[in-house]
């Protein structure tokens, strides 16, 4: 991306083969020095066996996808080495075994094959794992690193399982680090080093974070992927923090305890994934009859239905929009990155108690399981909170409604334990008091002041969030429209089709409801060709905008094959978009999917 | 916090909400009503410190008749948001309220699992073994035979056991009442709230308008009650033997308590500073720098 | 509507008191002398007590609403007859017990007071019911009305309670009908006869024999109003048509139970309202996935969330838009009344077999709850049933794949029982086996190639269902657009703002999805102005008209009290948007509901 | 239909799906397989006569594994679907399999009302007591204590019983089974496929992933066959006593069959003119001029 350091490479290997672990100690190690990195991991929906390819990119600066490159894979199998040895960059190299598997014919030029006599290598411990341990310091002697700093990553990685380890790791990882001083030939440019040190989590550490960060108190869930990580970091950080985590029968269960927990006054938030999320939208709605604060978060993956569970899509837009019967309040957002994501539930927060009215997050696979680097001064741990109007102390009620009718439509919340304020909250369409017209009475004029009441609540919105901007050269040829996880690869798409001459510039959309539709339009028509971007096959976002905007569009770019954007994915669309247009139907450019996995 | 306030001792009148029951003439939920307010009195709470949630149905309407904190929340839900109000503020006593369709059909799941975790609330359904609201379709506690505008010509299907499922599913506190049988009802409604776990009252609660068979008559006839049995509420074989009598006799009262279990709420170490909903919200220093050096 | 006959009374009184007897009796007589009517019955969701306004509007020719103008009330209570006297036009009668109940002082001029001494005239009998009997005496001789019409209408109503209820209704009936005639002034135009005896329904009851006449084997339900009269029709009616009913724990079981039975090869439908079609949507999505024809109806009521039961509303139509997850096949159609309702279910179900794909049918409480009248032999119960490319004898396989990729994206499907075709139908994304694609191995062009294979189906869609059409006037001065049951009170309001000197003409869309966004655009492109009339607050068909076409249009008429449309609601609307807009906020005119239930 | 046919008989291997399990070598779920393959062929069955319908986890790619019909539905969703199948048409046999998540968690609703109603299905459940596809979570079957990746300091809830919970429910046969005893499941599988009416096998199947408490070694040290120990399935207190067992024993066979309930299916008077499958679909003229005749 910049024009400084770059560097990507893959492990590729089957489910068991413990491709992780080589690649946190990668991660820490880049991230220490200061590096900044992404990390996409392509993997299947079984436990053992079948295809990972982990791809990891290291950037001098910030870096929101894995590229359009490798230069280096370390191949764990042969499937591996046959699949992806052609995606190998001239001057790049391939790590592997060479004992078993058999290097590919269909290379790139210039590519060096570093096979490694494993077995004769690693003759003397018993521990299959350790080969990956051995091409570690293959891969850091061939990216110029000092010995040294693999030791002490691997001594951090391993000194909870005992000295023994730790001694049989380094010890490894040495033989290959020097294997390969005395066999291969180092990248020219070694790995840099900056001065100020990072840290590295995923999208779905960032949303847990957010939340505990927000004050969440209760966190409940039930695991689907891609949004268990979420879980799982909270299952493991939340006792010490104060937050109470719960695993719930199903999600109709999570959506409708973390009503009544957020009822009650405790910061809530809860996440799924798509087939979840629609098990949780009659609860949506509820809470927003109710006035209830809660933040629903669905991570998606490719669909329809079960789809593919461990694929990205951004295919659950229209879902979002749907959730749940009639008209009522509620709050879409789409944040782009991990840091945005962990921002974005902190304003939430703050959103929907000012708003009483829930929210839904909108990540996706690609934002939730990718591993980005972050400046750990970036994150804000400690911010705002405004829980805004709640009355916690009990007193007299002065004629206390729960649901007044006021001017901003927001009428002040007495939470349930608070004296003189009771009242009941209905899901039921009711008045002031919260008493049912439904039931009681009906009366078709009190029933539109209720609705109106509600309705007026937002109206605020557009004071309290940024309105998205357009970035990039305001002459340019082509604006590039996206919404949530595609931001970072149509910018680094721009880079590249500027360095073919195309100007571009680009609008990422992230609050979606309620839509900037006056700001959006504004910029659209100063545009001389649009084009969406988005990872779907319907063009959600698309539709969207334009039910919004009434605004269509010049030309679209969709993928839906379950793999996310490369760059040259859109540098590619964009281009046919302003050539001869062959591979574009009906307005549409859907890019190849080249590396299989 | 409530417990430190000198507020004069109320009387069931109290209780009483800010709209009368819209339920039809002789309708069991009054009953049940009558003997809820009667309770949360004796047990000398305040309106202030009790939640009452319930789903939707006939019955469902309860906690708009109570002068107490209420949800009213979606068909089948009302034990998942009362088990999320209990997470938050386990100091409030909470009670869950609502029909046999709401509780026993769509809502089993909830039903099933809120018992598994002893979480402590009490569960009050009015068991009219019809769907009441929607104008009379059969439920899972329907008899077999009876016909409702679902089943013209009889239902098929075998009815609900409430008492022997909640019993296993692990309930602590399964009593059954009636709504005819105002002060037999009063006291096991006070046991259950008073019980610290997971609490069952099945209450037979005829709906005059829509269910012909199980009427005030054919409870009467048949209704025994347990306390007068010389039942022993820690046998559980006893309890699910007696649960499944019906057509000659029935029992009402305590079938079985289990004091022994802690509950979620207990067990749960976040909660013992208090209730979450009174912590101060958002992280220390000291926890955002160890969750941070973790990512490092 | 015409320039006949158009006669609209009220029966008002509390839950309880007996109008739908009343009620049935005189639909029977009218549409028995082969008068239309349309009735629509406001009322509150408690089975006891509170309010009930049940409008019959009888005319000689077709009627879908109620329309503006009430000649007759029947006021069972004091609370009828304060809220509802000053309704009943010049000329028209308000009859009452006057032992109880006193004349309202706000009333139009020339409104006859029918007081009815009950007491006296029901002295002999202890039934409190028969007053009402009394009063349909009353009624029908001011309607001009022999009394042999009315004694044969409580002979066939009463019989099966014995001779003796049918001498007491008949005998009360008398002393009503001569009171009448002794002491009030019928009406000057008589009740006219045509000569084809017409039948009634209801819009459930027609979406019910839609199903049965279009060879639903099953018919799978939970009750929910305004759905549950389907359920009725269906318990009382399937068993001597064959169809097998069923009533399931919750929603998520009905909607999984039909997919089970589509799929094993009985035409299945179910039916709920917004609430319920929440629970659902996860598995309609699921049914799109595995490619299995089910029809979903949802009847619509006011919300959000419970919202209120008993009132109408069009407000889920973005939750059918968004129904579950990711992109996926399925039809979307909202009928107008209840004999297209019918029609479009018998239709439906030749579709989703043909498309291999569920459908959304829907409907709301106005259509579904509200009583026609209907020509029997408009009703066609043995229409073409066609049910696909299916595989229903047992042989060789020849390599039988149920998800071959075909040009038409249509796969034959073998039904469950069939020899030699076994295979699995997943909710994950599979090959042409029905083999995990997501488990197995995974590849984004197989990937690419299914999802276009399932989206090719519909692309015959619009050869298959009519394009909507405009009706009226094509040099008008306002195009009226709708959707469902706002057809038939457009239509109405068209024809009195053409007294009025205004041209209108209307834009009736039914189905919407795939929607028909040319012949839409193509229409909309040539009107002059355009207003969309819907029944919700945020202009949910609006939103979507524009998100398929980028269609803005020039006013809105919407109302989200609870009520129906009236005609004149629409008139009022039509006049402030071409006058002096003082009544319209943003584009939008909200009618003043008068009547008060 | 099937039944005439005159196919020579088939051996297990011929219920082997198109594709190889995906699972992880040593997963319990592969003895289930075994055992469901072998049933099949030994009792006679042809794949086309058999559907076989999961839910969403390991154990729910099941199906996929077989030569029969099958479908592989949402997470929770078998049995609901499963009674669809065998609605449509009760000629086929109708398996349903999945996990202990899938079947005990979020589809614990149709677990309890599929019992109740009788419906003539086989519910295989493969109890690896974790939630094994998504990696590693506390599932309802969990035992209390037990640390996986959402319960890092332990699990607080009791888990379900199975056995009781289908018993009280309504279940007509009920039984349970482990993988690692291959002869006895198939025997134990083999009588639930031929009870007509519903019938639970809980099968132990060890995650050997996930779940590191709940081990072969584990079952093999404790299990008991009940058909060694003189049980009387007849006896619904002795099979709950016994199935309350854990720590030193567990029992695995039939705790409990009733044959006396009639099925859903065989009560259903639509059902008595054959599958509705089968008949064709539509009205006669007769039955539509009923219908509009009460319309006039
Ligand atoms: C999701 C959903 N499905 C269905 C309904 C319709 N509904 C309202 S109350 C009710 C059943 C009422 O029966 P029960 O719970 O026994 O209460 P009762 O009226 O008999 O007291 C139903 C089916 C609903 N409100 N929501
Ligand atoms: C509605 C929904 N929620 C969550 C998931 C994610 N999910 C898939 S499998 C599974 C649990 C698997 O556990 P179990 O049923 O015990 O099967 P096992 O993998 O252990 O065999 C979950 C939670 C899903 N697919 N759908
Ligand atoms: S319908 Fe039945 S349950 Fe409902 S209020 Fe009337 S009597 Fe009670
Ligand atoms: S993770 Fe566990 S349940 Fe899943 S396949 Fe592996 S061993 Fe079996
Ligand atoms: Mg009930
Ligand atoms: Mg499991």
């Amino acid at each position: 991306m910049s024009n400084g350091y770059d560097f990507a490479f893959a492990i590729g290997g089957a489910a068991g083969q413990g491709i992780a672990t080589p690649g946190n100690i990668l991660a820490r190690i880049f991230v220490r020095r200061g590096l900044h990195l992404y990390a996409y991991n392509a993997f299947q929906s079984i436990i053992r066996g079948g295809h990972i390819f982990l791809t990891i990119r290291v950037n001098t600066e910030l870096v929101d996808t894995h590229g359009d490159h490798l230069h280096l894979i370390l191949a764990l199998n042969q499937d591996t080495m046959t699949r992806h040895a052609k995606h190998v960059v001239p001057g790049g190299a391939i790590i592997y075994n060479s004992d078993s598997i058999t290097p590919a014919e269909d290379r790139q030029e210039a590519v060096q094959l570093c096979g490694l006599p494993i077995k004769e290598l690693t003759s003397d411990s018993r521990n299959k794992l350790v080969q990956n341990t051995v091409s570690l310091g293959v891969m850091l002697n061939l990216m110029g690193v000092d010995f040294s700093v693999l030791e002490e990553a691997l001594t951090l990685q391993f000194k909870h399982k005992g000295q023994e380890v730790v001694d049989e790791n380094v010890n490894m990882a040495r033989r290959g680090y020097d294997y390969a001083q005395a066999n291969f030939t180092a990248f020219p440019a070694a790995l840099p080093e900056q001065e100020k040190p990072l840290a590295v989590w995923t999208g779905n550490d960032a949303i847990a974070m957010g939340g505990a960060a927000a004050g969440v108190k209760f966190y409940v869930a039930y695991p689907m992927s891609p949004a268990t990580g979420i879980l799982h970091w909270m299952a493991k950080n939340a006792r010490e923090c104060g937050i109470m985590v719960r695993q719930i029968e199903d999600e109709i269960g999570v959506a409708n305890v973390a009503i009544g927990a957020a009822q009650t006054g405790a910061r809530t938030m809860c996440a799924t994934s798509g087939g979840g999320f629609a098990l949780m939208t009659e609860a949506i709605g509820a809470a927003s009859m109710m006035e209830i604060p809660v933040v629903f978060v669905d991570v998606q993956r490719a669909g329809p239905s079960t789809g593919v569970p461990t694929k990205t899509e951004q295919g659950d837009l229209w879902q979002a929009l749907g959730a749940s019967q009639g008209d009522f309040e509620r709050i879409i957002v789409a944040p782009k990155d991990a840091l945005d994501a962990f921002d974005t539930v902190v304003e939430l927060f703050n959103l929907v108690d000012h708003y009483q009215c829930p929210a839904i997050l909108l990540s996706d696979l690609l934002i939730s399981e990718g591993t980005f680097s972050v400046d750990p001064d970036a994150i804000n741990m400690q911010p705002t909170i405004d829980r805004g109007e709640m009355i916690t102390e009990g007193g007299p009620s002065n004629g206390y409604q729960r649901y007044k009718i006021t001017e901003s439509g927001i009428s002040p919340r007495a939470i349930p334990g608070v004296a003189g304020h009771a009242y009941v909250a209905p899901t039921d369409e009711h008045d002031e008091d919260g008493i049912l017209i439904s039931d009681e009475f009906t009366n078709p004029h009190k029933r539109r002041e209720m609705v109106e009441k509600r309705a007026r609540k937002l109206s605020t919105f557009f004071d309290k969030v940024q309105a998205p901007a357009l970035e990039g050269p305001e002459d340019a040829e082509v604006t590039l429209v996206g919404f949530g996880s595609t931001e970072g690869v149509i910018r680094e798409a721009r880079k590249s089709l500027e360095e073919k001459g195309v100007k571009v510039n680009q609008l990422a959309v992230k609050w979606i409801l309620p839509f900037h539709a006056e700001a959006v339009s504004g910029i659209l028509n100063k545009s001389k060709k649009t084009v969406i971007v988005e990872n779907n096959y319907s063009g959600q976002f698309h539709r969207f905008l334009r039910s919004e905007t009434g605004r269509s569009v010049d030309g679209h770019i969709r993928k839906y094959d379950g793999e996310p954007f490369q760059p040259h994915h859109i540098v590619d669309g964009v281009m046919d978009h302003l050539g001869d247009k062959k591979g574009v139907t009906d307005g549409v450019f859907i890019p190849f999917q080249e590396i299989l996995v | 916090m409530a417990t430190t306030t000198t507020l004069p001792e109320l009387k069931a009148k109290d209780f009483k909400g800010k709209s009368d029951p819209d339920w039809c003439p002789g309708c069991g939920d009054f009953g049940l009503l009558n003997s809820v307010q009667k309770a949360l009195a004796e047990l000398g709470k305040k309106p202030h410190e009790v939640v009452c949630v319930s789903g939707i149905g006939c019955s469902s309407n309860l906690p708009g008749y109570l002068s107490t904190y209420g949800m009213h929340t979606l068909h089948g839900r009302a034990l998942a948001v009362a088990t999320g109000v209990k997470f938050a503020n386990h100091e409030l006593t909470v009670i869950a309220a609502g029909g046999d369709g709401d509780g026993y059909g769509i809502g089993g799941n909830h039903f099933a699992h809120t018992a598994r975790r002893n979480v402590d609330i009490t569960y009050l359904v009015m068991n009219n073994q019809i769907y009441g609201l929607t104008t009379g379709q059969v439920s899972p506690a329907s008899e077999i035979g009876m016909k409702t505008k679902s089943t013209p010509f009889g239902n098929l299907e075998r009815p609900v056991n409430a008492v022997t499922t909640a019993i296993m599913n692990g309930a602590t506190f399964v009593a059954r009442g009636f709504s005819g049988h105002g002060k037999h009802l009063l006291s096991t409604i006070k046991q259950a709230i008073e019980h610290n776990g997971f609490s069952l009252v099945d209450v037979f609660s005829p709906c005059v308008t829509f269910n012909h068979d199980n009427t005030y008559d054919f409870f009467r006839q048949r209704i025994k009650k347990l306390e007068e049995e010389g039942h022993d509420p820690s046998d559980w074989k006893s309890a699910c033997e007696k649960a499944m009598a019906w057509d000659d006799e029935i029992f009402t009262g305590v079938y079985y308590q289990d004091k022994d279990v802690p509950t979620l709420n207990d067990q749960e170490p976040v909660l013992e500073a208090g209730p979450i909903a009174h912590q101060s919200p958002g992280l220390t220093t000291e926890q955002s720098e160890r969750i941070l050096k973790r990512m490092m």
